[in-house]
């Protein structure tokens, strides 16, 4: 197991992704302290240009955007690192009781059905609406989105784990069905599972930036690459580098994210 | 000669894996090619086709085709002799049949990339259909491939090779797939074909009775290069390389003489990587000298230094006495009027119907019977892994039904199994340790701390070495994973084990290796054992009791020796007759 | 077990029973008065009671949803609170924009999937469309869109920036109003797409029947086309059907930035006034198209599989 | 042929089309809504018009109009020469009947108020309408500026039907209106022909279709994206003057510590309203501690510049009443202006020594909980018509309603002071009691004005001669393409 991932993320492309999301953590985390100058200090210069002070500009009241891009990407990476794995236990908790009887599985079927039924940008307003918007509004409505990919995913693997022999090998000697699932036909699940952990991690900046676009995301003043860029496009034209900064850097870390998961993609099949 | 291939050499990377390899086939002759799993047969059948696999490529040598070198060609002159002059015929008629078009427009495309109008391709289809005894051909050009029996298919894809009638047609494996009963209509129907067209016939196989039965002449491969090749008759009946020799001799055969274990040959093929650089079989060869390791023998016939007297023939075996009759103990797993039922309602199918049968320590039942007669099925519902609609099965005087948790626990030690394909019955991710070690922690056989000294007792026991126990299953061979699967099996001290079709997915050399060793362990630990197995010879040779098998029912069952001597049930005779 | 296309019609069916639960529950749910909405910035909370009370809003809920579904059943599912007028109409109003800008998007989804996909399995452009598509997937819609509308209305001027016009009234007019926002909406899923269809044509092409078609001596292309591709489209097909069904939610965003005034906006406005019964009936309407979506992709795979109606696994 | 160009010729010879970003909505003719500038004008005439400069009536349907003596009754003589687009006569039912309209409560009119003051409308003669007052009214022709005047015979069913230069033509809720030149026009007919309103609610949408010449005006958008698209000079940016919006930082009196006057004046303090103005307003708004103009009657620039920002005052009143961190909740709605107003507000009030949890909720649940009065602590959102004059900016908003308000302060003082700015007779009194409201506000802190947001359309510079109304309503009797 551990052998693959290695062997996935030294693949040229699992090397390009990780790099490119180890250097966002990096910045999320050592950027805010490097450059030492507060997101919501405010001042009056708006929408100024790039200069020695702001090294990007400012905003529309006057704040500093390096300093707000950079704390921006942490608000996403935190956003990811709660609502997908969040979402990935929970599809997979989901999927595996769907894939254990035969009535679990139908009304779980029925339940993502409906989910997908949603479209996401609907879903996520409504969720918002209902939970007043916010993290944890954001957090669930990605949840929510994802789910019913993981659950889908992990009841597949799950139904072709079972049926393999080696699963039925272990219950022959005599190993309980807890065990089963525990020892053999978890890892597996999670295998495939985890493949699809990277892209939903792309998919869930998506979501939060397209939540910001309709004012339900990440609350001011708190930044998030999200609501920078929806707040920036209407400057596109005197304040390019406003949206094109968190831009580069959301399509930076769908990339590196889309990257890896190619690479573990590719490991997973080559078996 | 139609065919000539002089010295060929295939590369994949910079190893050799076809080396120096040169045929010859006659107009009207069936050649067979025999080998084991890796000796290059299929690279040598895809270089005649031009189709080698990206990654690799004919590096040495030429091909000779009507006088043309096919290894010279470009890709278009390569596509009009492929369909058009040289048929081939693949070996899973599923997978190599197209499962979104109909059988008819597989056919007729055959043709029409070659030029025939589209009305004389639908046509000549159905006539095809018919010539390979498909019945109802018109009828049937509109259905799927899914619609049709697994002979039925492989009918096709050779009507199919046979569209533009080939002078040359290559069969890799044509019957591998498939039963025994319908191997043998699908082997005459070659040789008919060959007889009503004249056509040349190459079959790739890895089954020596393939060759009794249809080809004029064979060639011997191993680790990539003939070792032998000759005429059918002078080539099985007076092997002069030690490897066919071998080969011959470790296939347990329907007439021959019941033996208590059979002549192996020891270690497995080689891999690619690590050939040696003179004769490929100087490892695993008794009479093998120094020579041997460095200089390749050149081929006259055979290729090795020290060639089998001729008079060495394979009938005379050296007999070894029937093992001595063990007493009988009392029945540990019976099955009583078992029948099992897949699916609900309309969509039912009674896999098992009515079975008994009986197994205890020191006795061997075989089970026998074609695909999807109900074997397997059997075999798991005698390890209650499967709820019976009828019947019952008990292990030591307790049945499945209703056994409490620990009363299954108690059973599960009594009754083991072991699965048919090694690469799937092994747990990819776990370490052959963790794989071993689990029967002991979940019966609580023994401390903790004692596990690794019993899994070596295991590893000892199965002959392979304790270093094993480390790796993972994808750096083990078949056959040692096969041993790994029997090991699980052995660790509980079972009473009886169940064993599907064990040593299918081996090597001709390595199932010889399996099947002794289950004959070992039967001996010393008086372990019986119910065998499944497709193969008449296997069963015949291993088992006191055979129960054949026909479509979920037993129909025939009695002691080995005299049901195949003496088949009642006509399907029995059936299967006697088609093997040889 | 029931035969294959009664039991599916059945399951959907559920599934938009279902839907219609949630949808009603997950309005009321929404904190917000519609009355307030409609009553505006300066009214009294006298004015909003009479409101609520004109819009039957203090029935118990159960009998609210019968009378929302029961209207829905026989296609009257009523009168819009924001705009006061039967919901049928306002849904005849704006349909045809929607229905446009989806066409266009389901017509170029396709496009810009096997392209993309053709190209990534192909050796000779396989880099540059990787690139391609990994940035049409790192780019959200609503990024896109803007760039989209900056380069080729602003900068360029060739095409609006926004807007519409039916097609029926000026084809060559109107087409130019969809191209825009067609292209954004078709970008990212027909990268995924693309990008799925090309693992399909290279697993195909790893198939052993395309062999036996070598073996016959078929020309590459003829090999491509007729054994490749058709083995490939399944999960292509599976993922446009879902791309059809996601397109009017899509329509939303698409829309709102392309300044189109579609079910989508409509959707949106009637969500954000907690119009009831016309944002449920949008809802509702939308999961209908993803579901049928989802049915019709069925269909297509059973033509393009015969295996699968049969229930015969690969 | 190029869609672009097409689209930017407008619907047919010499139409124009303008963007909005509200639909216009025909079921709430007889209130202001926030689509109302755009349509409510170029359909509809009124009784008289307030003179931008001087805030005085002028004639518009009324030609001329007489109080009696005690300012009681009023009696307005109608032209006779309007034409509804029906091509029936204007006549004083109809007037009668639109006034009516308008004190229904149904209807929502935000001067209902002042209307209910009238005890009887009458058609007194053909062409006269009288007007009996229960009491004093100064405001009256303040809601007589406000009121539509429809056709009494086809207003209940739904028909949008006037006297002004365009008729109401082709609609779809929610989306577009066209309008056509009517040719029968009192004023004479306008000259161009048509106009199409498009409701394009995304800023940049706006822009785009106007940049690329699909739209000849946007309007209804922030001011500060009309600033950053108008900095190349390539557009006419209008200010509605004297018309604004009043963006307010609300404040409930019952919420702890807001109790306390000081602790509300030091709120008054350190907001910033010059960054607000230039910030979120792009400078399109007036700087000002009063809801009303500057140039209201009675008003001494002294009030105007009462509260200029002082963080430090504001830290010494909040030491001062013991309240340094309170923690504090400040709502607003989920809109791009609001939002940015709260960022500054919240940072604003932060420096000042608060502890601040800002609360951004969709609009309609903002709304429900104003309705409800339940925006414990302080709340931003902006009015309308207080830029009338003070009388009526707080007669018919309800933050700062005497008596019963959002800010929930209920003081009797106030609404003393309400009754006698009703009952001014001349401008004198009137002007002391703008003076004393005034005051009263400043002191009282519970109603704070953070800008006074001008409407700002803009419009490509082809498009001459256009107006707006003194309530800020778009006027195009007079537009013109020009070269
Ligand atoms: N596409 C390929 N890439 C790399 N190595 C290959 C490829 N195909 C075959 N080989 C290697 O070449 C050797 C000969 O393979 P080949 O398929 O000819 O064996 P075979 O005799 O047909 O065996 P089998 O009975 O299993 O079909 C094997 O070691 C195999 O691993
Ligand atoms: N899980 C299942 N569900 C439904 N039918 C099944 C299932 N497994 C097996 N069958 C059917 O039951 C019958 C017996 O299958 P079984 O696997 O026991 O045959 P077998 O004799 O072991 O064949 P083989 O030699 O191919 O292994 C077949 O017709 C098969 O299609
Ligand atoms: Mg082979
Ligand atoms: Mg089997």
């Amino acid at each position: 197991m551990t052998g693959r991932w290695s062997r996935a993320v030294r693949s040229p492309r699992g090397l390009a992704g990780t790099l490119l999301v180890a250097l966002l953590v990096l910045a999320a985390v050592f950027g805010p302290m490097i450059l030492g100058i507060s997101p919501y200090e405010q001042g009056d210069a708006a929408l100024a240009g790039p200069s020695g002070t702001h090294l990007l500009g400012t905003d529309e009241v006057g704040r500093d955007l390096l300093a707000r891009t950079l704390h921006g990407i942490r608000s996403d990476l935190l956003i990811c690192l709660v609502a997908v794995p969040l979402a990935a236990l929970l599809g997979t908790g989901l999927g595996l009781l769907g894939g254990l009887s035969r009535w679990g599985g139908e009304i779980m079927q029925r339940i993502f059905d409906v989910l997908l039924g949603f479209h996401g940008v609907i879903l996520g307003m409504a969720i918002a609406l209902v939970i007043s918007p916010g993290f944890v509004a954001v957090v669930t409505a990605i949840v929510l989105i994802t789910v019913p990919g993981f659950g889908r995913q992990a009841r597949a693997a799950l139904l072709a784990q079972l049926s393999r022999e080696y699963v039925v090998a272990a219950t022959t000697v005599g190993a309980s069905r807890l065990r089963v699932l525990r020892r053999h036909v978890l890892p597996n699940v999670t295998d495939s599972v985890t493949a699809l952990f990277a892209v939903t991690m792309a998919n869930a900046v998506k979501i939060e930036g397209g939540l910001s676009l309709i004012g339900l995301g990440i609350q001011p003043p708190q930044p998030s690459l999200g609501t920078m860029i929806s707040a920036g496009s209407r400057y596109i034209q005197v304040s390019p580098q406003y949206a094109l900064a968190p831009v580069l850097l959301l399509a930076m870390l769908v990339l590196g994210l889309t990257l890896l998961s190619d690479a573990i993609n590719r490991e997973r099949l080559r078996g | 000669m139609i065919l000539q291939v002089e010295d060929l050499t295939v590369s994949v990377r910079e190893h050799a894996a076809v080396d120096g390899v040169s045929l010859s086939v006659r107009q009207g002759e069936i050649l067979g090619v025999v080998g084991e799993s890796g000796s290059g047969k299929s690279l040598t059948a895809l270089s005649i086709m031009g189709m080698l696999p990206t990654g690799v490529r004919a590096t040495g040598g030429a091909i000779r085709f009507d006088g043309r070198d096919l290894l010279g060609l470009d890709e278009p002159a390569l596509r009009q002799v492929r369909g058009k002059d040289i048929g081939m015929v693949f070996q899973d008629p599923l997978a190599y049949l197209n499962p979104r078009m109909t059988v008819g427009a597989q056919l007729a495309e055959a043709m029409t990339v070659h030029g025939t109008g589209a009305k004389a391709a639908k046509t000549r289809a159905a006539e095809l259909l018919d010539l390979v005894g498909i019945t109802g051909a018109r009828g049937r050009l509109g259905d799927h491939p899914h619609e049709f029996s697994g002979g039925q298919r492989q009918r096709v894809l050779i009507a199919m090779a046979m569209a533009n009638e080939p002078r040359l047609l290559i069969a890799d494996e044509p019957t591998t797939a498939l039963d025994v009963t319908v191997q043998a209509g699908i082997l005459s129907l070659l040789r008919r074909l060959r007889d009503d067209t004249g056509t040349a016939v190459v079959i790739i196989t890895h089954d020596m009775g393939i060759v009794e039965q249809v080809c004029d002449a064979a060639a011997v491969m191993y680790g990539g290069q003939i070792v032998e090749h000759g005429a059918t008759a002078t080539l099985l009946g007076a092997p002069r390389h030690p490897y066919t020799h071998g080969l011959l001799q470790s296939v347990p055969r329907l007439g021959a003489t019941r033996v208590r274990r059979l002549p192996v040959i020891p270690g497995a093929p080689p891999d690619l990587a690590d050939r040696p650089p003179g004769c490929p079989f100087a490892p695993r060869c008794a009479h093998a000298t120094d020579e041997c390791h460095t200089t390749r023998p050149p081929l006259t016939g055979f290729a090795c230094f020290h060639p089998l007297s001729p008079a060495a023939t394979v009938t005379v075996r050296d007999e070894q006495e029937e093992p001595a009759a063990r007493e009988p103990s009392p029945p540990v797993l019976v099955a009583d009027a078992v029948s099992v039922v897949y699916g609900r309602r309309r969509k039912a199918v009674t896999a098992v119907s009515q079975v008994s049968l009986e197994a205890g320590p020191g006795r061997t039942v075989g089970i026998i019977g074609e695909s999807g007669s109900g074997k397997s099925t059997l075999a798991r519902a005698l390890l209650g892994l499967l709820p019976l609609a009828g019947g019952e099965v008990s292990v030591a005087g307790r049945t499945w039904d209703g056994a409490s948790a620990k009363d299954r626990q108690a059973m599960r030690r009594a009754v083991q199994m072991v699965f048919q394909d090694p690469y799937l019955s092994l747990n990819p991710r776990l370490p052959i340790r963790r794989t071993l070690a689990e029967p002991f922690e979940v019966h609580g056989l023994c401390q903790d701390d004692e596990i690794p000294e019993r899994l070596d007792r295991l590893m000892d026991q199965v002959g392979l070495p304790r270093a094993f126990l480390d790796r993972l299953p994808y750096q083990l061979s078949g056959g040692q994973r096969q041993r790994i699967g029997v090991a699980r099996a052995l660790a509980v001290e079972p009473q009886v084990i169940v064993a599907d079709e064990p040593v299918s997915a081996l090597d001709v050399s390595v199932q010889a290796q399996i099947l002794n060793l289950l004959a070992d362990l039967r001996d010393e630990t008086g372990v019986g054992i119910v065998f499944i197995a497709h193969d008449l010879g296997l069963v015949r040779h291993f088992c006191d009791e055979t129960l054949v098998m026909y479509q979920g029912e037993v129909v025939e069952r009695g002691p080995s020796q005299r049901l195949f001597e003496a088949p009642e049930h006509p399907y029995t005779k059936s299967l006697v007759s088609a093997a040889y | 077990m029931m035969p294959y296309w009664p039991r599916k019609a059945l399951s959907a069916l559920l599934t938009l029973w279902l839907s219609s639960i949630v949808v009603f529950a997950l309005l009321r749910l929404t904190p917000g008065d519609p009355a307030a909405a409609i009553a505006g910035p300066d009214a009294t909370a006298e004015q909003v009671a009479a409101i609520r009370d004109q819009l039957l809003l203090d029935d118990p809920l159960p009998s609210q949803y019968l009378h929302w579904l029961g209207g829905l059943l026989t296609g009257d599912p009523g009168i819009s609170y924001q705009y006061d007028r039967p919901i049928t109409d306002l849904l005849a109003e704006s349909v045809g924009s929607t229905v446009q800008l989806a066409l266009a998007g389901i017509l170029m989804l396709p496009v810009v999937g096997l392209l993309t996909g053709l190209a990534l399995a192909s050796r000779r452009f396989g880099k540059a469309a990787d690139a391609f598509a990994t940035a049409a997937l790192s780019l959200p819609v609503y990024v896109s869109a803007v760039i989209l509308v900056f380069l080729f209305a602003v900068q360029l001027r060739v095409l609006p920036a926004g807007g519409e016009l039916s097609f029926l009234a000026a084809p060559d007019l109107s087409v130019q109003f969809l191209l825009l926002p067609g292209i954004a909406l078709a970008l990212p899923a027909g990268a995924v797409l693309g990008r799925l269809l090309a693992t399909e044509l290279r697993r195909t092409r790893q198939e052993e029947f395309v062999l036996t078609a070598v073996a016959k001596g078929v020309p590459p292309g003829r090999i491509s086309r007729l054994h490749v591709l058709p083995g490939s489209l399944g999960p292509f097909v599976v993922e446009f059907g879902i791309g059809i069904g996601e397109l009017l939610g899509g329509a939303v965003i698409a829309e709102e930035l392309f300044a189109r005034n579609g079910l989508g906006k409509l959707m949106l406005d009637s969500v954000q006034n907690r119009d009831y019964p016309m944002a449920q009936t949008l809802l509702m309407l939308a999961i209908a198209v993803a579901v049928l979506a989802q049915l019709g992709t069925e269909v297509v795979l059973t033509r393009l599989d015969p295996r699968i109606k049969l229930g015969v696994t690969a | 042929r190029s869609a672009t160009e097409v689209a930017g010729g407008g619907t047919g010879g010499s139409g124009i089309t303008l963007a909005y970003s509200a639909a216009p909505d025909p079921t709430k003719l007889m209130r202001r809504t926030i689509d109302s500038p755009v349509f409510s004008n170029l359909v509809f005439d009124r009784l008289v018009d307030l003179d931008k400069k001087t805030m005085e009536p002028v004639p518009w349907l009324a030609r001329e109009w007489e109080y009696d003596q005690a300012r009681t009754t009023l009696v307005l003589k109608l032209r006779d020469d309007a034409l509804f687009h029906s091509g029936k006569k204007l006549t004083a039912e109809d007037v009668v009947f639109s006034l009516k309209k308008a004190q229904d409560p149904k209807a929502g009119a935000q001067v209902a108020p002042m209307l209910n003051r009238i005890e009887e409308i009458r058609a007194s003669a053909p062409g006269e309408v009288t007007l009996k007052l229960k009491a004093v009214t100064s405001n009256l022709f303040d809601a007589l500026m406000f009121s539509p005047v429809v056709e009494a015979a086809s207003y209940d069913q739904g028909k949008v039907i006037g006297t002004g230069p365009y008729t109401w033509g082709a609609f779809s809720a929610g989306n577009k209106l066209d309008l056509a030149r009517f040719d029968g026009y009192w004023d004479g007919a306008p000259s161009i022909e048509a106009i199409t309103i498009r409701a394009i609610k995304s800023p940049q949408a706006q822009l785009s279709a106007l940049q690329s010449g699909q739209v000849q005006m946007v309007g209804g958008i922030p001011a500060r994206d009309v600033k950053t698209a108008a900095a190349g000079g390539r557009y006419t940016v209008s200010v509605t003057t004297p018309s604004y919006q009043q963006t307010y930082l609300g404040v409930d009196v019952k919420t702890k510590p807001f109790d306390d006057p000081k602790v509300r004046q030091a709120l008054q303090y350190a907001v910033d309203r010059k960054r607000i103005a230039d910030q979120v307003y792009g400078g399109y708004a007036e700087v000002s501690s009063l809801p009303w103009p500057a140039t209201t009657p009675g008003v001494t620039p002294d009030q105007v510049t009462r509260y200029a920002h002082d963080p430090d005052k504001a830290k010494a009143l909040l030491k001062e009443a013991g309240a340094t961190g309170a923690e504090i909740t400040v709502w607003a709605a989920q809109t791009p202006i609001f939002s940015s107003v709260l960022d500054i507000v919240q940072y604003d009030l932060t420096q000042a020594g608060f502890k601040v949890t800002p609360k951004l909720l969709d609009a309609t649940e903002f709304q429900t909980l104003v309705v409800q009065s339940k925006l414990p602590g302080l709340n931003i959102a902006n009015i309308g018509l207080v830029s009338v004059s003070p009388l009526t900016g707080i007669s018919t908003a309800n933050p700062a309603r005497p008596g019963d308000n959002t800010s929930r302060l209920d003081d009797e003082k106030y609404v003393k002071l309400q009754e006698r700015a009703f009952a001014a007779g001349t401008p004198e009194q009137l002007a002391e009691a703008n003076h004393d409201l005034s005051e009263y506000l400043l002191e009282q802190s519970f109603h704070i004005t953070l800008a006074q947001a001008h409407e700002v359309v803009m419009w490509d510079p082809s498009i001459q001669g256009h107006d707006t109304s003194f309530l800020g309503y778009l006027d195009l009797a007079d537009a013109r393409r020009g070269k």
